[in-house]
């Protein structure tokens, strides 16, 4: 094969070698980098009030909900679907959480871990629609949204569901670290969590990739059908995990809350660079995504900025932030 | 931001911002702020059930630590935390709109939504002489402000017509296309249908359009607050009266309030800025004129 | 023979055994009663043309279509396979015609995909991923990184992942569809090279390719197939590329075009007009410094290892890539087009090397492939389409191409490779234009097809027409081509006359810094032999 | 024909090339057919209401914003894209129709032809940001959502505006075929457009190639960039009409409406049958996905089915129409 080895193409993928992981690493770097400037903006806007660490701990605590879905929804774009049902499935996991723990008595651990695995129901059902049902995710996830929001209806009585038990309050609120909301720390292992499934499991493996060539997954003998389930699963895990932290924060399931949710999430997963298209997959870059949308929000509030014009700036700055993504993209693939 | 030392800030964080009530609450504050030289900022979420958004506005406020905090509270429980910041803050909080079960706020300017709706009833039952069927189109499932006046009215109906059957109430969001849907469908499928009523500006505007598509003119329609188009049912009589509130009022008074506060005046715990029934008759009475918004 | 030590041994174990297979499509009956033998130690070539039911016998007998019927026996037993995983974990390894690979997934992670060994059934384990894909490449020879993403890699790379992804399951029988459609005459060679090596007396291969000439060198067997069934199978070494070629198309094939290269007249082109014109054409990262000029009716050969700039070029001229520097005239006038679309309007066509990435709309009929650039010019009045006019058109587009379809509403996916081929072909011959561009034009296409497509080229030529036709098939290049272009590293190193035109001159300006690769490229009897030979030759030069 | 006549597939031939377009007329017949099934069932539960005239125009009455919507939609999701700006860009062309014919005092006619164009002015915003700046569909449509939804509220004054003209309601609910609103003409008349648009024009034939595969659009001569603005640009007239017709229903345009109506447009298209993958749109499929949305909507509500319940019930028989929808496709491809 002496031949490839003289060939320029060859010295191309030479350079390839370093250049995948790499290049991940450095695209990260550069979406911090937005994130950064971003900062350093309302910063200087802002000197007395933005950069003080209580604000900082607001705008993290104001990422947790937001991140929570859009760590579940990674995966489920990376595989090129769409997770609808995340915003309404929140608000039906609290509402179970409040039946749970409050309704019925359950232990506040195990009524949080049952929550939880209802997420994880709801993914199943997802999936089944998508995997086995062949149904395109987008239509699948909406009817779940519409059947999740009503069900949070139904089931609550159309009342929020108040938490006695501190201890569930405690869950988002705590603080275990001095000054660090627990709610906080639980979005950062999630994430740590989510990244080691991302990048260091068969999970993330075939879900890049059936979201870059699912046929040919199916060819190389992938389950593919069986790994779609596993990802909605995942999914429908951390949009459980986001329905117990939002009721722990409000202290109350609010059964009518959620709607909206899922595109602020959707938001963060592209801002961060995974592509909707599948087969692109980093959760760095979707907690970095996040951090941008609530650190824009909470800045045009704290500047103060008419409530009207602070949704025409958000969707400009997210604009032009995705904007210069790509422009690095860009110059990275012709560099 | 701006030089804080000189000027008053006071922070009103609503229970919604889009929404014509609201934005009669904010031009009212509006007013009653620039009159006394002080800046107000204005926030609230994009619909009333979104809590979460509400308390991210509130804690932000909070952060901004202006002088004064108004709030009208989407869920008490929620807001507690900030609430109490602000509070260890030094910073007094009015509560506005509906209470909040705290002892931290010094005054609450509310009135009584489900009181409101009952009086609206009352004067439903008398348009239909006591029986019949009557739609109720309410703009919110959960929150307060849909709960107490579906509730309020629902009660009202017991209370004064015996013979009265109160349709399953749908929600149209406070949509008025949806809302007119809704009216529309309800108008069908209810021949014998006496009476509508819409629990909110939207939900009121759209029940008239559906009675009006429909083609029935012989219904009793009942609104909610005010805005143009149901001050000009009302004077045309497509409408046969409406309850408002006094939005503009309440955000006068929530900022005065403050500003007494600020002052180290004494104020009253408990505000009430009520409600009034309008109809053509009284439309022009200096009260309601001064009530309505358009 | 080039590899006299292994003699063909059909008395070797019988490794296959295939009986009346039968498989249908809608609409389509591509296998019907087919058979197949394979034996221990033979390398078995699978002749037909396009659409002879190739590529579906070989998804049948690796389990990616399920038979209709038919016998199936693999070293004597029944042949059961859930999938291609399953078969190639049994021993029976395909390398599919469609490159298969996962574009983001690394060279390491497509080819042990489903095999990672994961650590408690569920971790990955990249560095033991690594030292098993460099084992395995070093084993193979292969000068490929582990760490590479498949969508980094050419076509030709890409294929040599497939490769060393079949040869990582210990097999024993290796199917192979086209393997060297996509590669030039040095890396086709190197494959070759590979799978002598892979045949020992308890392993055997099925190759199937539309290059007759390589078959000569790398095949013990032929079989030939046609409309699905058996039609011939025979010893390679007595048979003539005539016999082989009539027996596939059923009616006797005049091949004298490739017997007699390089053509015997070339038009006196100094006199002919420049219609286009290319100076110091920069486009990075594969094009460095290019300059030609095409004369009309002149039909302008482009040849050069993987990798040249020839396809690169060809994109950066209608700016479909964009380019630093260098000036385009047509017809004196300077032109800079920033999308192919302006080329187009301005009557110059590409033809795409990469049919399945760059070239087909795979969901869409085969109508609506086929009519897509005449749309615009031909068949459209204020914006409203003329469908039947389209329709007319493409239909007889078709049986001028011989295009083997049900219908033209038949998804295009369903066609045979080569027929998709055509009907991208037939896209550009639809709308009127002067210069036409052909990145590999017969990649996959067979010898009859492709002898029609040659004298498809020779006719719009003589109409007046100039092409541009870059191969990596050597001996398509000399037949065709009036002037032949070589490229290397981005940048032309000559432009020879047909006349002085042949495989030594062209592979020494093209494999730059390769001179001792092609030594021995001298051979006997040049002229009728040329073509076929040139391929096992440059092998020599390797091992 | 010669070959096609030699070929092995000799027997199907003669069937075959009549089949293409009858397969597609076929389809939509049997989705109709669900619209149908649908409309019968609600007719036998309540046989005296649902099926009366006076109910089916109401029905109609109420498809016709997001018919228009999803008119748009098809288009966009045809080239493998998607729009979710229409709902708040819905409203802001609302406000600007009541800006030019209220606050300007520019005649009726001419407002509504602005208040379109402008919608076409928001579809080119979104085709720069999709075709010349690259960015994803969804992101660049989600930031023009909240563009539009905060310009709404800036250019109003948070504040709807009433229109006097009655010529201006009348486009909507007068009834220039008796009993007829026009509004449902307007309807009828945009979908023949967007049919011919779709099925006998290049931008149909340009926005299915695009869809199929860009690239190799691209390098067939298909000028991409400037069709798929094209088709950004018909999406948002559709945009535009639809907000004359809204704030001509209401008599006033609402700056605070919109919001939601997106995902509602999209699932008309989808369940009509186009593929959010691109390369596959019908027309007639929308606008029977658009009425089986708002058949079941009607159908609920004069059941008087408890609102949570119709959420509920709404997706569910989404799903299943959908996957009807799907076995029917599956049947055909092995048909
Ligand atoms: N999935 C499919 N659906 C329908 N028809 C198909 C399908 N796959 C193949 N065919 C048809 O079966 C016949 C044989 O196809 P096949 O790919 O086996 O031909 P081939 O010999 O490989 O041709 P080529 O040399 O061009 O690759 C062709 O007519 C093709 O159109
Ligand atoms: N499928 C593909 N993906 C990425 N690049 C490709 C592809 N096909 C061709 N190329 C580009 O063309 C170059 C060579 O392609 P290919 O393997 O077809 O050899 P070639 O066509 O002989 O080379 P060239 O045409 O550039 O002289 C590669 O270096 C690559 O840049
Ligand atoms: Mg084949
Ligand atoms: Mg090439």
């Amino acid at each position: 094969m002496s031949t490839l080895a003289a060939s320029p193409a060859r010295e191309e993928a030479g350079t390839g070698r370093p250049r995948g992981p790499r290049r991940v690493r450095l695209q990260q770097l550069l979406a911090a980098g937005t994130l950064v400037l971003i900062f350093l903006a309302f910063s200087i806007a802002s000197p007395t009030i933005f950069p003080t660490w209580g604000n900082i701990v607001t705008i993290l605590y104001s990422t947790v909900v937001i991140g929570l879905l859009a760590l579940g929804a990674t995966f489920v774009i990376t595989t090129a679907g769409i997770d609808l049902s995340v915003g309404t499935g929140m608000a039906l996991c609290a509402v179970m959480s409040g039946m749970f723990i409050v309704n019925w008595g359950i232990p506040v651990p195990l009524g949080i871990v049952l929550a939880i695995l209802f997420g994880g129901l709801i993914g199943l059902i997802n999936g089944v629609s998508v995997a086995i049902l062949d149904l395109p995710p987008f239509i699948a996830t909406l009817a779940m949204m519409m059947v999740a929001s009503g069900l949070a209806l139904v089931i609550s009585g159309a009342a929020p569901i108040y938490f006695e038990a501190p201890s569930y309050m405690g869950f988002s609120t705590g603080t275990i670290i001095p000054s660090i909301p627990n709610a906080v720390l639980v979005l950062a292992l999630a994430a740590v969590i989510a990244a080691v499934l991302m990048s260091r499991t068969l999970l993330g493996r075939y879900a890049t990739a059936i979201g870059s060539n699912q046929e040919a997954a199916e060819l190389a003998g992938v389950a593919v059908k069986k790994w779609l389930m596993i990802v909605y699963i995942v999914g429908g895990l951390f949009t459980g995990l986001a329905g117990v932290m939002i009721s722990a924060r409000l202290g109350s399931a609010q059964p009518a809350t959620g709607m909206g949710y899922e595109l602020d999430a959707i938001a963060a997963v592209v801002i961060g660079g995974t592509s909707l298209s599948g087969g692109r997959g980093t959760i760095v870059g979707t907690m970095i995504g996040a951090l941008i949308i609530s650190v824009l929000t909470n800045g045009l509030q704290i500047l103060s900025i008419p409530q009207e014009w602070q949704d025409v700036l958000l969707g400009a700055v997210i604009l032009v932030a995705v904007f210069i993504d790509r422009l690095r993209r860009r110059a990275e693939r012709t560099a | 931001g701006r030089s804080r030392e000189d000027v008053t800030h006071i922070a009103l964080v609503s229970k919604g911002f889009q929404h014509q009530f609201w934005q009669a609450v904010r031009r009212g504050a509006r007013a009653e702020a620039d009159e006394n030289g002080v800046v107000l900022t204005f926030e609230g979420p994009p619909a009333e059930t979104d809590v979460e958004a509400q308390i991210t506005m509130l804690q932000n406020a909070v952060t901004r630590n202006p002088d004064a905090l108004g709030l009208a509270a989407l869920d008490s429980r929620a807001a507690a935390l900030a609430l109490d910041e602000a509070h260890s803050k030094g910073i007094p909080v009015v509560a506005f709109d509906s209470g909040v079960d705290s002892d931290i706020p010094l005054a609450t300017v509310a009135t009584d939504n489900a009181a409101a709706a009952k009086e609206a009833a009352k004067h439903m039952c008398e348009l239909i002489d006591g029986t019949g069927q009557v739609g109720i189109v309410a703009h919110d499932q959960v929150s307060l402000s849909g709960t107490d006046r579906r509730d309020g009215f629902l009660a009202g109906l017991e209370e004064y017509g015996s013979g009265v059957e109160a349709l399953e109430v749908q929600y149209g969001e406070g949509d008025q296309a949806k809302s007119a849907d809704i009216a529309r469908s309800m108008v069908t499928a209810h021949p014998d249908l006496k009476g509508l009523f819409g629990t909110n500006e939207g939900s009121a505007i759209g029940v008239l359009k559906g009675v009006e598509e429909s083609g029935r003119t012989d219904l009793a329609v009942i609104g909610f607050d005010s805005g143009r188009a149901q001050v000009e049912a009302i004077r045309s009589g497509e409408m046969a009266g409406a309850v408002t509130q006094d939005p503009m009022q309440m955000g006068r008074l929530t900022v005065r309030t403050a500003i007494e506060a600020l002052a180290g005046k004494k104020v009253e715990k408990m505000i009430d800025t009520g409600f009034l029934w309008y109809d053509a008759d009284n439309i022009d009475s200096d009260d309601v004129q001064r009530a309505v918004y358009l | 023979m080039t590899d006299p030590q292994r003699a063909s041994d059909p008395e070797g174990e019988l490794l296959l055994e295939v009986r009346g297979a039968v498989k249908t499509f809608p609409g389509v009956r591509a296998l019907s009663g087919m058979r197949l033998d394979l034996h221990a130690g033979e390398v078995l070539a699978l002749v037909g043309e396009n659409g002879a039911g190739k590529s579906t016998l070989m998804k049948v007998l690796t389990g990616v279509h399920r038979p209709d019927a038919g016998e199936f026996r693999y070293l004597g037993r029944p042949l059961r396979v859930s999938g291609p995983l399953d078969a190639a974990r049994q021993g029976l390894a395909i390398i599919h015609q469609e490159l298969n690979l996962i574009p983001a997934l690394t060279v390491a992670q497509n080819i042990f995909l489903r095999r990672e060994h994961p650590a408690a059934g569920l971790f990955t384990r990249p560095r033991d991923l690594e030292a098993r894909t460099r084992d395995l490449l070093d084993r193979l020879g292969m000068d490929l990184d582990p760490s590479a993403r498949a969508e980094d890699l050419t076509v030709a790379q890409q294929q040599m992942v497939e490769i060393a992804k079949a040869l990582s399951f210990d097999a024993r029988v290796l199917v192979m569809d086209e393997p060297t459609a996509a590669l030039n005459e040095t890396e086709a060679a190197a494959l070759h090279a590979l799978i002598r090596d892979f045949v020992t007396p308890r392993t055997g291969v099925v190759f199937i390719s539309h290059r007759m000439e390589e078959l000569r060198g790398l095949a013990d067997r032929v079989q030939v197939i046609r409309d699905g069934e058996y039609v011939d199978d025979f010893p390679m070494a007595g048979a003539t590329l005539d016999e082989v070629v009539t027996k596939m198309v059923g009616r006797p094939v005049d091949t004298s075009g490739r017997a007699h290269a390089p053509r015997d007249a070339p038009p006196e082109g100094e006199d002919r007009p420049v219609l286009l014109a290319v100076e110091h054409l920069r486009s990075e990262p594969l094009v460095h410094d290019v300059s030609f000029e095409l004369r009309e009716g002149e039909i302008l050969g482009f040849a050069g290892l993987m990798g040249a700039g020839r396809t690169e070029t060809a994109r950066a001229l209608i700016g479909s890539l964009p380019r630093q520097r260098g000036e385009v005239r047509l017809r004196g006038r300077p032109v800079a087009f920033r999308s192919p679309a302006q080329a187009a309007r301005a009557g110059i066509g590409y033809l795409p090397e990469d049919r399945k990435r760059l070239g087909l709309m795979l969901e869409s009929s085969v109508l609506a492939n086929m009519e897509l650039s005449a749309l615009g010019s031909r068949f459209q009045r204020a914006g409203l389409v003329r469908r039947a006019d389209a329709r007319q058109a493409a239909e007889e587009q078709a049986s001028a191409l011989r295009i083997r379809t049900p219908h033209l509403e038949q998804p295009i996916k369903n066609l045979s490779g080569g027929n998709q081929q055509k009907a991208v072909i037939g896209r550009w011959l639809m709308r009127e234009s002067d210069v036409l561009i052909f990145d590999e034009p017969t990649r996959g296409i067979d010898v009859g097809a492709k002898e029609e497509i040659h004298s498809l080229l020779e006719e719009l030529a003589a109409q007046g027409r100039s092409l541009i036709v870059i191969s990596s098939e050597l001996p398509e290049v000399l037949r065709l081509a009036h002037r032949v272009v070589v490229m290397a590293e981005g940048r032309v190193t000559g432009v020879l006359e047909a006349a002085d035109a042949d495989p030594e001159s062209v592979m020494r300006l093209a494999a730059v810094e390769e001179a001792p690769a092609h030594p021995r490229t001298t051979d006997p009897d040049p002229a009728p032999e040329r073509g076929r030979t040139d391929a096992p030759a440059t092998t020599e030069g390797h091992r």
